[in-house]
């Protein structure tokens, strides 16, 4: 019983990790804070695909030489994210791309400054 | 012959293990950053290379010993720099060596 | 054993994110960050993905933390303390992971090959892999042949996404650009008052080069392929124009260079498809492209690889250059 | 004038040649893959890794060569033998519920002249677990050292000596 509720463990991290970068999103005010929080959320959903993947006493899906009847962790969540760790990163290049603009113009990264200055205008 | 590998090979990773046990126990006891960083470099050094060295007894006189090898030059070509810039960070930071405590460090404890 | 490790890295993992955003100072929370990918590298080789573990380690530790302080560098570091609507925010998250944890008592157990997910096309993957492609890492035969679309989309995102920032931080901001054209190149640009870093980084760099090379060209045969190799490169000539300045290394790969690969790397990826539709073969279907459908596959896969690896690096320097010449002057 | 200018470039071929065969060795350690595209890509590989130093400015001047000296494998026999002793005195050090330290910052003057022996000498004092070099510079180490014992054993010379005897001409 244990075992089985120890099992389940990949998936709680998964989930709170996915909430803490939830958290960072909406309750900080700081925009770079707010981008670090969805590259936690990012990670979190990454960590979900590799776990539903993996099979157990499977190894890494690369064929050995010489072995034959391996059982192989499943190879298609690990190309998903393998491609999206890369794209994860040029779009969160593109947030930030926008953060610097918006502090050029706006003197501010706290979204509730910018949300004044806005209202003044 | 294989017997006795194996039982140096366990002997070298457990000696490593204990090192970087007494590495991180340092680490925790040391009163600020600089003296942090001399208990740190036990793991850096002994505790890595007897483990490395460990490793490539399990692997015998194949391609992956000799990686392992490179693995191990890399290291103690890099640690020591990596050191060496966080020393100079904290220093260019104002940090005073010998005195200061770090920000998050209760005094008296 | 291993269960116990990855339960230890996994609770380290929570604590390290706890305190990415517990932190005020954004400073800190970068570097958490990049703990926090090693973890996770970590986890993804427990997890028999080390290509996904390689990947994670060279983007999300090296480039990732290069990325974000590029952009600190340029809005300042500390947060303003007290956040708003905490109180709802927090109740909210909360009752969100309660239910999530909740329905992960439904999931399939952990590891279970008679799962879903292993049902559907992987074992079809697994099978095919030897008799059509004939490379042994599956991983890039999936991601090179059976799933080629997906991964040319993913370039084209890539792409794209590095254009955008090239427009957002292109332009030179509006007042300031006469004064820099005069400003005459410092002496302390990069870290040459640092002797051991430089020496050191210098002695690096070409072995730096050649791995990412290696990790492009055997793809095929292990982890690695254009994805992490465009990071390594990548992350090599950072750390040059980290040691010697950004000036130097932008006269070592000047900025229409960069382009180019940008551009060419996909162009070269669309070119192979059309190629073997020209060939008479499917679109991306490297079987037509010799007179053996093996080989065929083995030089499409080592092209689009090449192509892949040319975009992401053109794209992560490029990216990096922007933030660099737009920062820069106002720090130290 | 222009017999020097022919030597150096001479001297720059040399250099190149030589890490062209260094990455040649590490290529095939890494790669273990004899057929021949892979091996073909190889020497790529190493070509363009030396075309890209080339124009990182590796070969222009000789100040950071690095030149392999036989002494430096009794150096580092040394050294190792330094590094257990070090450790196990600061592992005690650790150990010892009372921790007795007593940190304090020497400067040392490099005997050695040349930059890369005056790294070698601040990474090997790093290296030795109980010292640690903050700065590097004009041939200035700035070492902490955890012990007073420490610090008088470091500023006694022995590494000092030892590394400038590694350029043994």
């Amino acid at each position: 019983m244990l075992m089985e509720l120890l099992r389940l463990y990949h998936y709680w991290v998964f989930a709170m990790l996915l909430m803490i970068g939830f958290y960072a999103v909406v309750a900080k005010p700081n925009l770079i804070k707010k981008l670090i929080g969805l590259s936690l959320f990012q990670a979190a959903v990454f960590l979900l695909y590799i776990t539903m993947g993996k099979v157990d006493g499977g190894t890494a899906p690369i064929f050995q030489p010489g072995l034959v009847n391996q059982v192989f962790s499943n190879p298609l969540p690990q190309v998903l994210i393998l491609t999206a760790i890369v794209v994860g990163i040029s779009t969160m290049a593109l947030g930030l791309g926008i953060v610097v603009r918006i502090k050029e113009e706006y003197g501010s990264t706290e979204e509730d400054v910018i949300q004044e200055i806005n209202r003044r205008w | 012959m294989g017997v006795l590998l194996d039982a140096i090979s366990w002997l070298l990773l457990s000696l490593g293990g204990v090192f970087v046990f007494i590495g991180g126990l340092g680490a925790l006891r040391m009163p600020n950053l600089y003296t942090r960083m001399h208990a740190a470099s036990l793991t850096d050094t002994m505790g890595a290379v007897l483990i490395i060295v460990g490793i490539m007894l399990q692997a015998g006189a194949s391609l992956a010993a000799i990686k392992l090898f490179a693995i191990l030059l890399f290291l103690l070509l890099t640690s020591p720099t990596a050191s060496n810039a966080l020393a100079s960070a904290a220093l260019l930071a104002g940090m005073r060596p010998g005195e200061a405590r770090t920000e998050d460090e209760e005094p008296g404890k | 054993m291993t269960f116990l490790f990855s339960a230890f890295v996994l609770t380290l993992l929570v604590v390290t994110a706890l305190a990415i955003v517990r932190t005020g100072n954004l400073f800190v929370a970068i570097m958490l960050t990049g703990i926090f990918s090693l973890l996770m590298a970590v986890i993804f080789f427990l997890l028999d993905a080390p290509d996904v573990a390689l990947t994670e380690a060279t983007i999300g530790a090296g480039i990732s933390t290069v990325l974000f302080l590029g952009a600190l560098a340029l809005t300042g570091e500390h947060e303003r303390t007290g956040s708003t609507n905490r109180p709802l925010a927090l109740v909210v998250v909360i009752a969100t992971a309660l239910i999530v944890i909740y329905a992960t008592f439904d999931k399939p157990r952990f590891g279970d090959p008679q799962a879903p997910v292993q049902q559907h096309v992987a074992p079809w993957y697994l099978e095919h892999t030897p008799e059509s492609i004939d490379i042994p890492n599956s991983v890039t035969a999936v991601l090179g042949s059976f799933r080629g679309y997906d991964t040319l989309g993913e370039v084209f995102v890539v792409f794209t996404a590095g254009i955008g920032v090239l427009i957002l931080l292109g332009s030179a901001p509006a007042m300031r650009s006469g004064k820099d054209r005069t400003r005459p190149v410092r002496s302390s640009e990069g870290l040459r008052h640092y002797l051991i870093p430089r020496v050191v980084g210098r002695f690096l760099i070409p072995v730096i080069l050649l791995f990412g090379l290696y990790v492009q060209f055997h793809g095929d045969y292990g982890p690695g392929g254009g994805f992490q190799a465009g990071a390594l490169i990548a992350a090599a000539f950072i750390l040059y124009a980290l040691l010697e300045g950004k000036e130097q290394a932008l006269a070592v790969l000047p900025r229409q260079v960069l382009t180019a690969l940008m551009v060419g790397g996909a162009l070269l990826y669309g070119g192979v498809g059309v190629a073997s539709m020209l060939l008479g073969g499917n679109f991306l279907d490297y079987s037509v492209l010799t007179s053996n459908p093996i080989t065929g596959q083995h030089i499409g896969l080592l092209l689009i690889e090449v192509g892949v690896g040319a975009t992401v690096m053109g794209v992560l320097l490029s990216v990096f250059h922007a933030f660099a010449a737009r920062g820069g002057h106002e720090k130290c | 004038m222009a017999q020097t200018v022919t030597e150096s470039r001479w001297r720059a071929r040399f250099s190149q040649l030589l890490l062209f065969l260094m990455l040649a060795i590490a290529w095939i350690f890494w790669s273990g893959v004899f057929k021949p595209i892979p091996l073909g890509l190889g020497v790529f590989s190493c070509v363009l890794t030396v075309y890209l130093a080339r124009r990182m400015g590796y070969f222009d001047n000789q100040f950071f060569t690095l030149r392999f000296r036989p002494q430096l494998i009794g150096y580092l026999a040394w050294l190792t033998r330094e590094v257990v002793l070090s450790s196990l005195d600061v592992a005690r050090i650790v150990l010892d519920p009372r921790l007795p330290i007593s940190p304090r910052v020497v400067e040392l003057e490099a005997t050695a002249q040349h930059p890369v022996d005056q790294v070698i000498l601040g990474n090997s004092i790093t290296l030795t677990p109980g010292t640690l070099t903050l700065d590097v510079h004009n041939g200035i180490l700035k070492v902490h050292c955890l012990t007073e014992e420490g610090a008088q054993a470091l500023m006694s010379g022995e590494m000092n000596r030892r590394v400038a005897a590694l350029r043994g001409d």
